[in-house]
């Protein structure tokens, strides 16, 4: 066995920082009462334009910030049609994407290509030598930490703020919001901007750190990716960074998996996880006195998921048929999903708001 | 009015092709190409159009050019191939496998177009097929891999199942294995030609499992943006040169050059002489080039690598030489067997000594 | 003493002039009425006073300063505050949370949590500062707008219709905590069509008719029904019913029982009631406290175990809407605009929504459009809904023009028993008095009729029996001849009948 | 200041003239960016919007027009019943390469036997069926856990990438195609070919069931309870419920039908145009169709010419690349630009602008 877990989950924490960053600005967007199923479209074109910011100017700095300020662009084209023109978001946010794939690639027509520049790592002193936890978390680039702290500042924001009470009230019912005198649409506007700015970063974090270079499609869906996480997290912004981290690792692990060949990591996590499983669900079962198959759908999935694989391993399976593992992270974010029973988003989310109505 | 112009010369045209008379000496030929992705894609399309600008650059102003980017295989590509035929061209590349039967079809409708596709296996009176034999530098990849691996595991990013990438893996896995028979090879499978996202986090993934050399079938430079920021890891270049990475990460290359087969085909078009034909060339005819082994390799493997691509060259070597086991123990070519190209036109299991299974 | 002058506000509207030139002036430590039917202007004027609506002409002085707030922000931070007839607070936050969202500069959460709890225990109004305000009843949530205006020392509270979700003794809480606030110095602007409270609790009435103020009065001094002339314009006849034979029993539920449809719903516990021919059933209870749920079970929306709910001896219980229609019993929910109507949707089409079954509007399930608009042209001219045609759409029709036609939608199809839930909300005094006469005229054609309802008056005008609806439970019927309010308001209170018939 | 004021009455003008107004507008802001891009504006819009209909090789692209937007009307007529009700199936694309892997894993079960007339229909069926079963899963969940239908047919898309991935490598893999990814050629199967029912016009047999589904959704639309359900729960959900209108029964209907006929389209594409199933099928039909239908405003004759609109700017605009040399990635933001606007001007048929100051209601 040649995997490293240590050297997995660094990398895990920066394959999952594009979709975590994304998430997190859609997360502030959906609580403020707005669907923007434009994550990827903004995305990309905050990805072709920080590479090209960052590529001219030769600085990160500049890359990035410029990779934020597109994203916001594109996203208010998103808040004028939506909240001002009053057209449906579902439509509008998927005619972002696509608008955002076409100009992306225009705008990228000859910026094709790698840069120099690099972003360090930037050691916590003292953390990082920490055994095991240090070089996991705290042996990152600036991003990475910016992403953590952008979720805790939304998390900061929304239970802690009047701003950020305001925001949710919006999102809440904005009727109401609107006969106290809150400016609904303008909230949500902010909203919209912050979540295309927080896009344009992520995307900037594919083209100038993780592969470095521009093409054309190189965010690949990881919009989407950042919207499903978002239910999955039940839109509270610290469980976004465990689905982030869920969906980042399956990926990571599933490259790990295929190279090392041999499958006694994945057993031992399989293991582990279904015993944890179990005893969640024996545990809730005797605390609640009882059990309901509708409220342990995602307990039960884990533990068939694993029966399944310790089956095919008893049957002699020797190698993961990895083409079928990546649909893994989309089946666990419906169980989730169904897990969850639609509790915890806006009430009016995805509502056109006029202040007549 | 136009249309009548375009069916009277598309009869010279068919009288031509039955006389065999040069039948557009007062036009100039049009040559179209169909490209899959962007022509700045860093990677296949972009070796192809870059091979047809050296074609129409020899050509100048005898021929006229056109070409259509981003043509997603499936039906679009019928309709584009279509197009491209009606506006008058000459002869169409059909540049993607996807484009196999979009590229018959439209064939039939156009018999007085001659169509040249690459990688595929139909073949009919105007369509030829072309491809090239990269598993032929595959094998100098492997050997130089098995050089100067420290770690003896060398990574494999591969993209997609067909046959032409598992030629490439045991290509490179059986000369690996012969000049260091302690090598192992850990494959990454991505199910993509391109994807740098994939392809960077393949190679981290890779290094971090003690790989310090890193081979490539997909198209793109994020592997060796991972393994120059890693450190201490080789790469090779792939379509293109990639010499912006040398000397290191990358050591070696892989480069597709195509301009000599168009030149070739787009003249034989002018001089009236084409027919329909199944080029598959190597490195002898120039399709497949070698970048340069760069300083960092020893001098002495360097030549033995460059030794290696002169005998292929000459056709004194091939790489599939007897004996070769398949995975599952069986003789596929006994001592001295050179391989036909018809089993490797087909090939689909591994050789002995590579872990894993293939992906179907 | 004046605190606050209009002097000559109007405000247009396409097609309507919601405030026609309204002066009038509010004194310190006065509780002011504001008078008027459903349309008169009084919501335009209040919200013009909030900021949340700029007038056309006319000025406003607040302690002889102008005063023109730009939003509602602006209001408050002048000292106006307002308990809003919808309330504005928000299901999913805590009621510190609301209470903080009323509040120009609201204190640390810690410190807040602290004030709600002392002034909620001033003024008798108890309240827990971290419960979840979708989990309150009307009462309490009505106390949470209450507090979050105390909060901010106002000068000027104005109360919309701040009775209609309370029970009496509620009501009688509310009016002592007004009259403390009076007391202190606090000016009071009170809404209401509810002449009684008026005269209770104001000191001063302004009566508003079509956006004029057309009469001033110290309600004190004033009969309600000259009040009522004033509000009205016209003197009002009483709904009649010509006979009050009653037949056999059309309608008997028998225990019914159903859970609470969603989180902030009422379950309903164990009804049992008979309803017979030509009877009108009148059920009271304060918003809240079940009517919907009642409406739903009956209506065939929330189904039931079948013997609950039986029609003529059926067990109906079980069957969808359209099969009780065509068993014969038919439903007028509360919400007009979207529950008993489709806003959106002509009224051909709205005829067409319950009428379907009972008018034979469609053939395996192929729609007869030319049947449906006559239907719909039926109701408009019997019930006299002024509407430019049958192809308007539902919510260009002012309140009570879409009330007569939903409630005539469902006489017009003759049903064995009807049930109608607050059949005249917000519908004016004419509108309202056709409609009682309507259901009347109903009962002795021979229909069952139940009619569930806020409003005490209007049950004690046509019914003949009267139950009580809270939290769910149904008390026994009592007649409604003879019965006072003081032993409604126990039966409202949740007291049994034995208690209620010694009050 | 520029207000919006809602109209009591939906506007019977502008319900027409705001499609008119967008495409207007797409085209002053088309020639913009193409006038930007150094091409010449006038020829670039002429040679999208003009010459596939009526130019020099019409006769050649308006059978590509019709072949483009039939699976594109199929499965926005589908949609448009969920949309009108409230039911969001954002998941087409998965049902349509569902639909299309099972269409073409019947006809492959039975290659090489010729019988057009069983194996056809059974395609159809399996097609159909395949999509309808990937619209089932969030239909149950939505029904019986009240799971968000949105966000769990849109994860079903991306399992039927990867399904349809792994089979054209696994299981479909042409036996005969040297180890090529992708399936046999369903075309060059007489039995299983979706051919022009009518050479050289286009009208295969997934462009008549287009033309016929927007006459069976239009009657339904008008004439139909069923449409009349849809109708009333999508605008008044408790009204719907009151009127007799069951909520959960309306849902599996919904999200069954776009189900089905996403699928029924992709088994036409795959037997038809495509031929077969090759990783790159997926063609974000599904989505488009999404546009398509709030073009059309979710009503059946207005998805047919929507879908005609939005297929002759694809077949325009591969045009407009291959003459004019404009690249694809504009013609995709030309097509941004006119959803964008489409949308924008549908304001108008509900509110109408009005100069006022700063005012709330």
């Amino acid at each position: 066995m040649d995997i490293n877990p240590i050297l997995i989950l660094a990398a895990l924490m920066v394959a999952s920082t594009p979709i975590l960053l994304a998430a997190i600005g859609e997360l502030v967007v959906e609580r403020a009462g707005v669907l923007n199923l434009g994550v990827e479209g903004m995305m990309i074109v905050g990805a072709v334009c920080g590479f090209i910011a960052g590529h001219n100017s030769g600085s990160m700095f500049m890359g990035f910030t410029g990779a934020a300020l597109a994203g916001a662009a594109v996203s208010l084209i998103f808040a004028v049609l939506t909240q001002y023109l009053l057209t449906n978001q579902v439509a509008t946010g998927l005619g972002l994407t696509m608008f955002g794939l076409g100009l992306s690639s225009l705008i990228g027509q000859s910026a094709v290509g790698t840069t120099d520049l690099s972003l360090p790592k930037l050691p916590i002193p003292l953390l990082s030598d920490i055994p095991f936890i240090g070089p996991i978390l705290f042996q990152h680039d600036a991003i990475v930490y910016l992403s953590i702290g952008i979720v805790a500042g939304v998390w900061y924001f929304l239970s802690r703020t009047r701003a950020g009470l305001i925001l949710r009230a919006v999102g809440e019912n904005h009727g109401a919001a609107h006969a106290l005198g809150y400016h609904v649409r303008l909230v949500r506007v902010g909203a919209i901007v912050f979540g295309g700015a927080c896009a344009g970063l992520a995307g900037a974090y594919i083209s100038l750190v993780r592969v470095p270079q521009w093409i054309d499609g190189i965010t690949a869906g990881a919009g989407w990716i950042a919207l499903a996480i978002v239910v999955f997290a039940s839109w509270k912004p610290w469980r976004l960074i465990a689905g982030a981290y869920l969906f980042g690792g399956v990926t990571v692990l599933q490259l790990n998996l295929q190279a090392d060949g041999t499958l006694a990591l994945l057993d031992l996590i399989i293991i582990v996880v279904a015993a944890l499983t179990i005893g969640y669900a024996i545990y809730r079962a005797i605390k609640t006195a009882r059990f309901d198959v509708r409220d342990n759908i995602v307990p039960l999935s884990i533990i068939g998921i694993a029966a399944l694989y310790a089956l095919l391993r008893l049957l002699g399976m020797e190698t993961i048929p990895v083409e079928y593992l990546s649909m893994l992270p989309y089946l666990a974010t419906i169980a989730v999903l169904v897990g969850l029973r639609s509790g915890g988003a806006a009430a009016s989310l995805g509502k056109t708001f006029h202040p007549s109505s | 009015m136009k249309r009548r112009t375009l069916l009277a010369s598309g009869a010279a045209a068919a009288m031509a092709a039955v006389t065999g008379l040069p039948a557009r000496a007062q036009e100039k030929t049009k040559v179209g190409f169909i490209y899959v992705g962007p022509i700045n894609d860093g990677g296949w399309t972009q070796h192809h159009h870059h091979s047809a600008m050296e074609m129409v650059e020899h050509f100048g102003d005898a021929i006229e050019f056109m070409y259509q980017e981003s043509v997603p295989e499936g039906p679009d590509a019928e309709r584009a191939i279509t197009q491209m035929a009606r506006s008058g061209a000459d002869i169409i590349f059909t540049t993607s496998f996807g484009f196999m039967d979009p590229t018959i079809n439209v064939a039939a409708n156009f018999p007085n177009t001659v169509f040249e596709h690459a990688t595929g296996y139909k073949q009919a009176d105007n369509v030829s097929v072309y491809s090239a034999r990269f598993y032929e530098g595959r094998a100098i990849q492997g050997t130089l891999a098995g050089r100067v691996t420290q770690t003896n595991k060398i990574g494999y990013i591969a993209s997609v199942p067909i046959p032409e990438v598992i030629r490439g893996i045991n290509a490179s896995y059986l000369h690996a294995k012969k000049v260091n028979p302690d090598v192992e090879f850990k494959i990454i499978w991505i199910f993509e030609w391109l994807n740098p996202a994939k392809e960077a986090d393949a190679a981290k993934a890779l290094i971090e499992q003690g790989c310090d050399v890193v081979l490539q079938h997909t198209d793109s430079t994020a592997p060796h943006q991972a393994a120059k920021e890693a450190g201490g890891v080789y790469t090779f270049g792939q379509a293109a040169d990639m010499a912006e990475y040398g000397p290191m990460p990358r050591i070696s290359s892989i480069i597709d050059n195509w301009a000599p087969y168009y030149i070739d085909r787009v003249q034989a078009v002018i001089d009236g002489t084409w027919t329909s034909t199944n080029t598959w060339d190597g490195i002898g005819t120039g399709m497949v080039g070698i970048g340069e082994v760069s300083d960092v390799v020893p001098a002495e493997y360097k030549a033995e690598a460059e030794a290696m691509r002169d005998a292929i060259a000459t056709g004194d070597y091939h790489p599939f030489t007897g004996p070769i086991t398949k995975q599952d123990g069986t003789v596929w070519l006994a001592e001295g067997e050179v391989a036909n190209d018809g089993d490797l036109a087909g090939m689909f299991f591994y050789v002995e000594g590579i872990e894993g299974d293939i992906p179907s | 003493m004046t605190l606050l002058n209009l002097s000559g506000l109007t405000k247009a509207y396409p097609g309507v002039v919601a405030n026609d030139d309204i002066s009038f002036a509010v004194g310190k430590g006065e509780i002011h009425a504001l008078l008027g039917e459903n349309g008169a202007g009084k919501s335009t004027l209040v919200k013009t006073i909030y900021g949340l609506v700029k007038p056309d002409a006319g000025a406003m002085s607040l302690n002889g300063a102008p005063f023109t707030p730009q939003n509602p922000r602006e209001a408050r931070s002048a000292g106006i505050a307002m308990v809003f007839q919808h309330f504005s607070l928000f299901d999913a936050l805590s009621v510190a949370e609301n209470i903080a969202l009323g509040m120009e500069n609201p204190p640390s959460p810690r410190d807040l949590s602290a004030q709600i709890t002392s002034v909620s225990n001033d003024y008798g109004l108890p309240l827990s500062p971290d419960s979840i305000v979708g989990d309150l009843s009307a009462g309490e949530r009505q106390r949470v707008e209450i507090i979050r205006c105390l909060l901010q020392n106002p000068k000027l509270l104005i109360m919309d219709e701040p009775t209609s979700v309370l029970t009496p003794g509620e009501v009688e809480t509310l009016f002592g905590t007004l009259r403390k606030l009076a007391d202190e110095g606090t000016s009071i602007l009170y809404i209401s069509h509810k002449l009684d409270e008026i005269r209770a609790l104001c000191h001063h009435a302004t009566i508003l008719r079509l956006g004029k103020v057309v009469g001033t009065c110290n309600p004190r001094e004033t009969t309600s029904s000259a009040m009522a002339e004033m509000m009205v314009g016209f003197a009002l006849s009483t709904p009649k019913k010509a006979s009050d034979s009653t037949g056999e029993t059309v309608l008997e539920l028998r225990g019914l029982s159903a859970p609470a449809p969603h989180r902030f719903g009422t379950a309903l516990r164990d009804i049992s009631m008979t309803v017979s021919a030509g009877q009108v059933y009148g059920i009271g209870g304060v918003a809240g406290n079940g009517q919907d749920e009642l409406v739903a079970a009956l209506s065939g929306e929330t189904k039931t175990k079948g013997d609950m709910v039986c029609l003529s001896g059926q067990p109906i219980g079980t069957l969808p809407p359209n099969a009780r229609r065509a068993a014969g019993l038919c439903a007028a929910p509360e919400e007009r605009n979207g529950h008993a109507a489709a806003p959106d949707m002509s009224l051909t089409e709205n005829a067409l929504m319950t009428g379907n079954t009972r008018m034979d509007l469609s053939k395996n399930g192929f729609l007869n459009w030319h049947k449906a608009r006559d239907f719909a042209a039926q109701i408009i001219e019997k019930f006299d809904v002024r509407t430019p045609s049958t192809e308007t759409a539902a919510r260009a029709l002012s309140g009570g023009n879409l009330q007569k036609f939903v409630v005539g939608r469902e006489i017009m199809q003759n049903p064995k028993v009807l049930i109608v839930n607050q059949p005249t909300w917000g519908v004016d005094a004419a509108a309202a008095a056709s409609i009682r006469q309507a259901l009347l005229d109903l009962a002795d054609q021979g229909s069952a009729v139940v009619v569930i309802s806020q409003d005490l008056d209007e049950i004690l005008e046509i019914a003949d029996s009267f139950a009580a609806l809270n939290e769910g439970r149904l008390s026994a019927p009592v007649p409604t001849q003879g019965l006072t309010m003081e032993k409604i308001g126990l039966m409202l209170g949740g007291a049994t009948e034995q208690e209620a018939a010694h009050a | 200041m520029l207000k919006l004021e809602k109209r009591p009455q939906p506007s019977k003008f502008w319900t027409y003239a705001a499609p008119l107004l967008a495409v207007v507008i797409t085209i002053v802001l088309g020639m913009g960016l193409f006038a930007f891009l150094g091409n010449d504006p006038i020829l670039s819009i002429k040679t999208i919007f003009w010459d596939p209909v009526f130019g020099e090789f019409a006769y050649m692209d308006r059978p590509e027009v019709i072949k483009k937007a039939a699976p594109l009307i199929l499965i926005a007529i589908g949609l448009s019943f969920g949309f009108r009700a409230g039911i969001w199936n954002i998941g087409a694309e998965g049902q349509y390469i569902i639909g299309a892997i099972c269409g073409a894993g019947v006809a492959l079960a039975f290659y090489p036997t010729e019988a057009r007339w069983l194996i056809f229909p059974l395609m159809i069926i399996a097609g159909l069926l395949g999509g309808l079963l990937w619209a089932l899963i969030p239909a149950i969940l939505r029904v019986y856990f009240k799971t968000n239908e949105i966000l769990v047919s849109l994860m079903l898309v991306y399992v039927a990438e990867v399904l349809i991935k792994a089979f054209s490598i696994g299981l479909l893999r042409n036996p005969d195609g040297f180890g090529m990814p992708g399936s046999r050629n369903l075309r060059q199967y007489a039995s299983a070919a979706n051919n022009e029912v009518i050479a050289g016009t286009g009208m295969h047999w997934g462009a008549i069931t287009a033309v016929f589904a927007v006459i069976v959704a239009y009657i339904l639309f008008t004439r139909h309870q069923f449409g009349f359900n849809v109708r009333l729960a999508g605008q008044s959900p408790r009204a719907a419920g009151f009127a007799g209108v069951n909520a959960n029964r309306l849902v599996m209907r919904c999200l069954l039908l776009s189900g089905a006929l996403a699928g029924v389209a992709g088994m036409f594409e795959v037997s038809g145009p495509a031929g077969q199933i090759m990783g790159s099928f997926p063609s974000f039909y599904g989505f488009t169709a999404i546009i398509v239908a709030f073009l059309g405003r979710l009503h059946p004759i207005g998805i047919l010419l929507a879908g005609l609109l939005m297929a002759l700017t694809y077949i325009g605009g591969e045009t407009a690349e291959l003459t004019l040399n404009l690249p694809s990635a504009a013609i995709l933001t030309f097509q941004g630009m006119l959803l964008f606007s489409l949308l924008a001007v549908d304001v108008l048929t509900n509110y109408r602008f009005k100069f006022a100051g700063a005012e709330v209601r």
